[in-house]
């Protein structure tokens, strides 16, 4: 699939087409790993970035606390050796001793005091995420590395919010140098930014100073952006990129016959759903929502939008995330086009008539599913008028509440209640849903701070039961993670959720050539 | 003959367009000799500019299509010639004139080097030399050469006229064909042009064909004359011939529609009629349908050019029956 | 060859042919625009009887498990990825291509030849406001415009329409403007005020007639110009919203699939060329049949 | 006494000016001369002299800028549109270029008839259409014309549409711009015969306007010669043929090419130099820079005014006025 | 000439700043609240308030409006709401690209056009104008996001010959120039057709040839140096075809020029992005448009002197 010069070096030149593979530092290795990616990075600042892209650049530069391990979903360690909670109300980390930042300089509890403090504050300029520790009263360092957090009261959940990328661990003695513009590109991961094109590529070097024994590979990292699905599977195919995130489904086949290209297969968990506004006229009709349910064709959806890719779902929860029933453990309105049409006449619409509308956000799946739904809802007498808008302002249209109906995703693994509590629970922000219903919440709030393993899986459960059984959305699929790479790509690991882990990656050099 | 510097012979010219086919020329025949200046006259679509066209091979093809005639300069049969002999005869041997100053000047170009283009062209001088000779014509055509670098659109009409004049003349070309040169100017201006020509001609040993349909100009400048009807030659001889001894119907119903010659408020005598559409000219002769001496046998055959007396010819049948006198000529 | 007529019966036999009656004329020789036109009367057609063909909620826009064929007897073009026939969805989708570039294009028209003719006839400040208004949207590619109008009232098919129209409206009106004021000092204006007639009646009687030729030329061209933008408008995702079978929607929906499905892109990128081309032969004829100077 | 001729169009110090780039362009400045009816004042003067801007503002069809209008004894000078277009029965105008000056989309019924509906001459569909072949009549135009374009016709014909467009009215004064100069010498006779006849047959008067002075010797009872927007010489024809008194008069005569061979012509006075432009011009005779005879003192004289040399002969010269003796 | 162009520089103060108010205004009607984009999903309603009052947002519009157009005249087009870049630096960064790329397009597009113009002139009527009227013809009734795909179809996916898109080396230009080139190849050709078709009709192309000038002489000395004024126009007015089809040809080939950076920014509601770009825009097509006028006084020396007199 490969041809080119391999003469050519040089920053433009490298970044282009360095499908020859010019060996790098680490013997073996190829000296970058191009990946393409479907979105451009926008920001790195870890506190003030909000998308994926950036975090997967961040995942790399920046190390937090506390770490998820890729395949057991287990906590693992990584700037904290250990922690626990002292009480219901301290939590103490033990740091690791020879950590440093990619500046060389030792990074100790200041630094993590420092982060928190900054990330509570509530200047929107240096912090969007004082909102997820809220319970967090304060933050102090308890000797050079032993943290300690003050919080209101026990969570199951605080845990997992310090796991996150907006809580990666910053340095204090860069904010200080005044002569530093950016400082939040100091982190103590294996890789350090380099340089940013926009449109173009982001570019990441290693971390000569990396102070832990799994360092990274490849020379450099680079995203590039290749927003539209098909040119990313047409430059993995000529050599242009060695990873192709998110290949279409319709274009696989073409990257499995392909024998240098890997096509990585494994369950998704981002969930896909068609949403409700429960407020308002119609669908605060608990009947009519059960009758959509059961008019939608989930199997096609997922075979016109993911080549069969995919699998079908009744709970709200992403799959795989702990306490997630699958669909043989639970009961919903599955497709049943005559149960739906009884459902409508029980909802009070015999003989349909309705009209609603859909919002949609105008990039792919959302644009194909939409036009099916319309097409299934048709046939129970409900006519949907799609209306499309970019996301941001698909969210604020959401948010004030104008929807009837909305096409949106959500992907959140670890924690159970940044699920229950964002979309359901009456009042917040993000309840798209605008549900407003008190066992919902009551049960949310249990759920939070209920220390018991096996209560909470079982309030869980009968959550996930609830919400099955009112129907706030839609759940319609969730699409098996699919990845291409060059076959020679060595020591990736993928986060379940999709949020990929670059770090190790590297591509090995064929060594008979 | 060999004396003459452009003899045309039986000369066809069609306009071959989508509508029809223009028949512009129709067995046209002239010649001028050397050093004398014969005027063209003819109404409105005669086929004066088609004729001059054709003496350079310059007719627009498509539509125009030489069909068929001899047309000689210095004796070269113009029509035979290679491209290159063509490109080498024209403004050098035959120069011409347009009608309308206005536009027949390049509005990009100096007029200085519009000059010199010429002499470039066709003398073995570098571009310095050449500009040098183009500010002389302007001099010689009474243009202060300081406006060599000046452009078409910052002088008036007589002066454009006057450079088109310098443009032609530049490299002392033995014939000059001028196409209603001084239609486009104002009478003084027109005068002062007129004269200026003349004297150019005398002096450089030039021949002229002067294309017109003013018969007072034709009067002031040409030594000879031919009257030209739907593309044929109807009348040709010395000024003297034609004027004050006018032979054919139509050039004497062109005096008589000159208003200046009669006292006010008396009837002009008008030809009446229009001229016939060239593209279907009528059978016989074309001026037989406004001929108010026309016979039936006038419609029926076309006229030859008869000898009258000295250079003077005529075309008109009429003249078959010897007694044959013209209302003007009656009792003059 | 030579017949022999009058000069009278000659003028008799091109007696009482208006200059419409002679474009016409010249017009149905001209090869082009007449395969153009042909073109256009069977599409105009074709639209027409696929409304009575197809059904729209089944045929148009539902669903069939015959996904991603590719051409085919039974489905000429192929079908997409919902199933549907593109055959059907690109006959069918031709009434929203004509209908939104003929509307905006009349709304342009409307708009551009009232500032037009405005701004043309009394000169002055008028013709200083509408110019340089004008002007500034002409700066910002028509493109641009449309997005930004699309992007924020909304992506539908009337913001498109108005997005497009005005577009249209600068062109308009800058024709009929610079038509306006050549034909302003045409002596027979001059004339018609000597034989007394008011503005008004000028304006309406001899102005806008003889500005009509070079509009009329440039009605056809402008609509098969819309075409292409408000496909491309489509495409980019500001138009037409999806399911609706809009050829540039079409498009963009191919795009995807294009490497799997060539033909979902194939089909409505050829049946929006072919609509223009025959736009432009049709256009290109009338020019050539208006303009006065083949007239000779 | 009975023969006192009647004036049916007098202009006192008309005056027009443009407002250019480049300054104040004077096309017509300070005017004056009267019409006695049915009779032809002829003008004559170079290009861009303001000869048709003079038939223009009389017409009012340009407003003009001083000065005053007296037609029929009424003062126009101040009427606007809406009066001015009742008047339009009265006064007509006849174009220079028949190609241009009719509208290429009417037929000629449409053409000649639409004077007469738009005055309501007459109302019924029938009469309007009988007048309109009567009128193709009197001007000479076959009646199988009538619904045929202007662009199928030629010149002359189209002429004489021009000509029947403004009879329709049964104006009283005629305003011709050039109406002959695009055509060929044996239409224009036909045309000039045209419009002898019908003043002789209506009693109508011309503003003959034309830069051919031949055809206005021998169509006008007075000639009035304009140079640079003014009048330099007026006087019945005869006598300005045989008197040319202006210094530009006199080279305009002798400019004319006459078509006389070998018969003694008179002497040639060329003028030099080209036209002037009438913007920003100074207050001295405007015909200083290209005089011959002018004398020492003009440069640092007045422009000249008209003066009167002999009956009815006007002169605005001050070496002719010098003469004379004024 | 120096005074015009002052001149016309001046006259650009007041267009961009209606412009500008007209686009501040526009996308201030779009909405778009920049804190929903800026915060993450979960924010409190305090940080959105306060970042809304750091802002500046909750000012009244002409406060706003001015503090942005006094921002400019400081040289601060403020920053993206989505990647918090500098918004002139982002343009600038970007402006290169389409440069590159409508440049390419234009030079390829006049390489092909003039020559196939005044050949299939000089031939009118015959086969050869025929067949260069027809590929014309195709040329501009083609959508050329079309073409692109279609290039795409062949040229990468069918034979791998070249790149289907991104930024790289030569062969990545290949194909958005073509795309971009071609449709304007084709409008060039039949407007630089007209212009011929009309020159050679000229009286000065008969006066040319009178003086016993060439053939080639007569058509590229006198011809085609005046038929170039109406060529020059219409290249004029086709940048911002250029412009448009940059914006189709940078979305297909995932060229990362302004056109993409606006249209991206526009689905993002990226309000200052959108602002800044079409105001930078609209300067850049305003110096173009007074280049176009520039080299056609170059071209017709009674516009240059039009240019003189006007004060
Ligand atoms: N390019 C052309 N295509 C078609 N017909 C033409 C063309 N040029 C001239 N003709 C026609 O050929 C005839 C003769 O034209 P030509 O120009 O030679 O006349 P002319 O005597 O010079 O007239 P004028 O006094 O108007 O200059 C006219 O009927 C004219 O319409
Ligand atoms: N509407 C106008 N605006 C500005 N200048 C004008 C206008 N009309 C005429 N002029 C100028 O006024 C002067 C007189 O023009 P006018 O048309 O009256 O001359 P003319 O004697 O009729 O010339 P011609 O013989 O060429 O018809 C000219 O210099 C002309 O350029
Ligand atoms: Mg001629
Ligand atoms: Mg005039």
């Amino acid at each position: 699939a490969c041809g080119g010069d391999s003469g050519s070096s040089g920053d433009s030149g490298s970044t282009g087409t360095s499908s020859a593979g010019e060996e790098g530092s680490v013997p073996g290795v190829k000296k970058d790993l191009i990946v393409g990616t479907a979105a451009d990075i926008n920001q790195l600042n870890p506190m003030l970035q909000n998308d994926q892209a950036n975090n997967n650049c961040l995942v790399m530069t920046h190390q937090r606390l506390v770490s998820l391990d890729n395949e057991t979903n287990e906590k693992n360690p990584q700037l904290a050796t250990s922690w626990e909670w002292t009480d219901d109300n301290h939590l103490v980390f033990h740091l690791v001793e020879n950590a440093t930042f990619s500046t060389g300089e030792p990074l100790t509890a200041d630094d993590v005091v420092f982060t928190y403090e900054m990330a509570m504050s509530d200047d929107p300029t240096l912090s969007a995420v004082s909102g997820t520790l809220g319970l967090v009263e304060s933050v102090e360092a308890l000797d050079t590395y032993t943290v300690q957090f003050t919080t209101t009261q026990y969570s199951n959940e605080l845990l997992d919010t310090l796991m996150g990328v907006p809580m990666s661990i910053q340095s204090k003695a860069a904010w200080e140098d005044e002569s530093n513009e950016e400082p939040w590109l100091v982190g103590s991961g294996q890789y350090v930014f380099s340089e940013w094109k926009e449109g173009e590529y982001a570019k990441f070097v290693r971390n000569e100073n990396y102070w832990g024994d799994d360092p990274g590979m490849a020379d450099e990292i680079i995203f590039k952006p290749l927003l539209e699905a098909s040119q990313r599977v047409i430059a993995l195919q000529n050599g242009e990129i060695d990873v192709c995130i998110d290949p279409p489904a319709t274009e696989l086949e073409y990257l499995e016959e392909d024998e240098n290209i890997t096509v990585h297969t494994q369950p998704g968990t981002r969930l896909f759903y068609l949403g409700f506004n429960c407020e308002k006229e119609p669908f605060n009709n608990e009947k009519l929502r059960q009758a959509v349910s059961c008019a939608i064709d989930k199997d096609y959806i997922i075979e016109v939008v993911l080549g069969g890719r995919g699998k079908p779902q009744t709970s709200i929860l992403n799959r795989g995330v702990w306490s997630f029933l699958d669909d043989n453990e639970i009961e919903g309105y599955t497709y049943d086009l005559d149960r739906a049409k009884e459902l409508m006449a029980e909802a009070g619409y015999p003989d349909g008539g309705l009209t609603v509308n859909l919002y949609a956000a105008t990039d792919d799946p959302y644009k194909t599913i939409a036009p099916i739904i319309q097409a299934n809802l048709q046939q129970i007498g409900i006519t949907v008028n799609i209306q499309s808008f970019d996301q941001a302002t698909l969210k604020t249209e959401c948010q004030a509440g104008n929807q009837d109906m909305f096409l949106w995703r959500w992907n959140v693994i670890t924690r159970l209640d940044e699920t229950y509590r964002e979309l359901y629970y009456t009042g917040y922000p993000t309840n798209y849903h605008h549900l407003a219903d008190s066992y919902v919440d009551e049960m949310t709030d249990k759920i939070l701070v209920e220390k018991d393993a096996d209560v909470r899986m079982q309030e869980s459960q009968e959550l996930q039961q609830y919400m099955a059984e009112i129907v706030p959305q839609v759940p319609l699929y969730v699409p098996d993670l699919v990845i291409a790479y060059n076959k020679n790509l060595q020591g990736t690991y993928l986060f379940g959720g999709g949020n990929h882990v670059w770090s190790h990656a590297y591509v090995a050099l064929e060594s008979a050539e | 003959m060999a004396d003459n510097v452009l003899e045309i012979k039986d000369l066809v010219v069609h306009y071959e367009t989508d509508d029809g086919c223009v028949e512009a020329v129709n067995g046209l025949s002239i010649s001028i000799g050397r050093e004398r200046t014969l005027g063209l006259v003819g109404e409105t679509g005669a086929g004066k500019t088609t004729t001059a066209l054709s003496i350079l091979n310059l007719v627009p093809n498509p539509p125009g299509v030489i069909k068929s005639g001899e047309i000689l300069v210095e004796g070269k049969n113009v029509l035979q010639m290679s491209e290159k002999e063509l490109e080498s005869m024209r403004g050098n041997d035959v120069a011409m004139i347009f009608q309308d100053p206005m536009t027949a000047l390049n509005p990009v170009m100096t007029v200085g080097s519009q000059i010199a283009e010429s002499i470039q062209l066709h003398q073995n001088v570098d571009a310095k030399e050449a500009m040098e000779k183009a500010k002389e014509m302007l001099r010689t055509v009474g243009i202060s050469d300081s406006r060599a670098g000046d452009y078409p659109h910052q002088f008036s009409g007589g002066m454009k006229q006057r450079v088109i004049i310098a443009i032609a003349l530049a490299c002392q070309p033995n014939l000059l064909i001028a196409d209603e040169p001084t239609t486009a100017l104002d009478v003084t201006i027109q005068a002062q042009v007129l004269s200026l020509m003349k004297d150019l001609i005398v002096n450089n040993h030039m021949s002229m064909l002067l294309i017109t349909h003013d018969l007072g100009v034709v009067a002031e400048t040409c030594d000879d004359v031919a009257v030209v009807y739907a593309g044929r030659i109807v009348e040709v001889g010395s000024a003297d011939d034609v004027f004050n001894h006018t032979r054919h119907p139509y050039t004497e119903g062109l005096f008589d529609s000159l208003p200046n010659l009669r006292q006010r408020g008396e009837e002009l005598v008008p030809i009446k009629g229009l001229m016939p559409d060239p593209m279907n000219l009528p059978q016989g002769c074309t001026f037989a349908e406004r001929c108010p001496y026309a016979t039936e046998a006038c419609r029926e055959n076309i006229p030859e050019l008869r000898h009258v007396e000295g250079s003077h010819y005529v075309a008109c049948d009429a003249y078959r029956d010897p007694s044959f006198r013209l209302r003007r000529n009656q009792n003059g | 060859m030579r017949k022999n007529i009058t000069i009278e019966e000659a003028a008799q036999e091109v007696q009482g042919r208006s200059q419409a009656q002679e474009t016409l004329r010249r017009l149905l020789k001209n090869k082009g625009a007449i395969i153009g036109m042909v073109f256009l009367v069977l599409l105009v057609a074709a639209t027409i009887a696929s409304t009575f063909i197809y059904d729209y909620d089944t045929d148009i826009v539902g669903l069939s498990t015959e996904i991603f064929q590719g051409p085919s007897l039974e489905h000429w073009f192929g079908t997409d990825q919902t199933g549907r026939d593109i055959f059907a969805r690109v006959i069918y989708g031709a009434r929203y291509s004509l209908a939104i570039s003929i509307g905006s294009v009349a709304i342009g028209l409307v708009i551009g030849m009232i500032l037009g003719a405005l701004a043309g006839f009394y000169g002055g400040v008028i013709d200083q406001i509408v110019m340089r208004s004008n002007d500034i949207l002409y700066s910002i590619p028509n493109i641009m415009i449309a997005v930004v109008i699309v992007s924020l009232l909304g992506t539908s098919t009337v913001n498109l329409l108005l997005a497009l129209s005005i577009s249209s409206a600068t062109g308009f009106t800058r024709i009929t403007r610079a038509q306006v004021m050549t034909i302003r000092g045409e002596e027979y204006i001059e004339s018609a005020y000597a034989m007394g007639l008011p503005t008004w009646k000028i304006i309406l009687k001899h102005i806008i007639p003889n500005c009509l030729s070079p509009i009329i030329v440039q009605i056809t061209l402008r609509i098969g110009s819309t075409i292409i933008s408000a496909s491309s408008l489509s495409f980019l995702g500001v138009g037409v919203p999806s399911p609706t079978p809009e050829w540039g929607a079409m498009l963009s929906d191919g795009r995807g699939y294009i490497r799997s499905s060539g033909w979902m892109c194939m089909f409505p990128g050829l049946a929006i060329m072919l609509t223009v081309l025959a736009l432009n032969l049709l256009g290109d004829g009338l020019r050539d049949a208006l303009d006065p100077k083949l007239k000779k | 006494m009975a023969d006192e001729k009647k004036i049916i169009l007098e202009v006192q110090n008309l005056t027009k000016y443009f407002d250019t780039p480049k300054g104040k362009l004077h096309a017509v400045d300070g005017v004056s001369f009267q019409i006695e009816e049915g009779k032809t004042l002829g003008v004559v003067g170079e290009s861009g002299c303001g000869k048709s801007t003079t038939g223009r503002t009389l017409l009012k069809l340009t407003e003009p800028t001083s000065g005053k209008i007296i037609f029929d004894g009424e003062d126009i000078t101040r009427y606007n549109r809406s009066r001015m277009r009742a008047l339009r029965t009265k006064m007509q105008m006849i174009f220079q270029d028949p190609f241009s000056s009719l509208d290429p989309r009417q037929s000629i019924m449409q053409l000649i008839s639409e004077p007469i509906k738009e005055h309501k001459l007459l109302s019924r569909k029938e009469e309007i259409e009988k007048r309109t072949l009567e009128l193709m009549d009197i001007v000479g135009l076959a009646r199988r014309f009538v619904n045929s374009y202007p662009h199928e016709l030629d010149g002359g014909r189209r002429q004489r549409i021009g000509i029947a467009r403004a009879l329709a009215v049964n104006p009283k004064l005629i305003v011709c711009d050039e109406p002959v100069s695009a055509l060929d010498v044996s239409i224009q006779a036909q045309i000039l015969n045209l419009l002898k006849q019908l003043q002789r047959d209506m009693g109508l008067t011309y503003v003959f306007i034309t830069h051919d002075l031949s055809v206005v010797k021998y169509f006008s009872d007075d000639i009035a010669v304009m140079y640079l927007g003014q009048m330099v010489e007026k006087a019945p024809s005869d006598e300005i043929f045989a008197n040319p008194a202006h210094p530009y008069t006199q080279s305009l005569l002798s400019a004319i090419p006459l078509p006389i061979v070998g018969k003694e012509k008179p002497e040639r006075k060329l003028i030099k130099g080209e036209v002037t432009s009438p913007v920003n011009l100074p207050d001295q005779c405007r015909f200083l820079k290209r005089c011959d005879a002018c004398m020492e003192d003009c440069a640092h004289r007045p422009n000249p005014q008209l003066t009167e040399i002999s009956p009815d002969h006007f002169v605005a010269c001050h070496m002719v006025a010098d003469k004379y003796g004024a | 000439m120096i005074r015009y162009i002052i001149k016309r520089l001046l006259l650009m103060i007041p267009t961009l700043l209606v412009t500008s108010l007209l686009i501040f205004w526009a996308m201030d009607l779009a909405g778009g609240d920049p804190v929903q984009q800026i915060l993450p999903e979960n924010a409190t309603v305090e940080q959105q308030e306060a970042l809304r009052e750091s802002m500046g947002l909750n000012d009244p519009f002409l406060t706003r409006y001015f503090r942005y157009v006094g921002g400019i005249i400081t040289g601060d087009m403020g920053t993206s709401w989505k990647s918090g870049l500098d918004v002139f630096d982002t343009f600038m960064g970007r402006l290169p690209k389409t440069l590159l790329l409508g440049g390419t397009a234009l030079i390829f597009a006049c390489l092909i056009s003039i020559p196939l113009g005044v050949y299939t002139a000089i031939h009118q009527n015959s086969w050869k104008d025929t067949a260069g009227m027809v590929f014309a013809l195709f040329g501009v009734s083609m959508p050329n996001f079309w073409l692109g795909l279609m290039f795409i179809l062949l040229f990468s996916l069918k034979l791998g010959w070249l790149p289907s898109g991104g930024t790289g080396g030569i062969e990545y230009l290949i194909m958005p120039a073509a795309t971009v080139g071609l449709s304007l190849a084709a409008l060039l050709t039949r407007t630089t057709r007209s212009a011929m078709l009309d020159v050679i009709r000229q009286d000065y192309m008969t006066t040319a040839k009178a003086k016993g000038a060439s053939r080639n002489r007569v058509i590229y000395q006198h011809g085609l140096r005046n038929a170039m004024i109406p060529i020059v126009t219409a290249i004029g007015m086709q940048f911002s075809f250029v412009m448009t089809g940059s914006v189709l040809a940078e979305t297909v080939f995932a060229w990362p020029g302004i056109g993409r950076l606006i249209v991206d920014a526009i689905n993002k509601r990226d309000t200052p992005t959108v602002t800044g770009s079409i105001i930078l825009c609209c300067v850049m097509m305003a110096l173009i448009n007074l280049a176009t006028d520039i080299v056609y006084a170059f071209c017709d020396p009674r516009i240059k002197a039009q240019y003189s007199n006007k004060r």
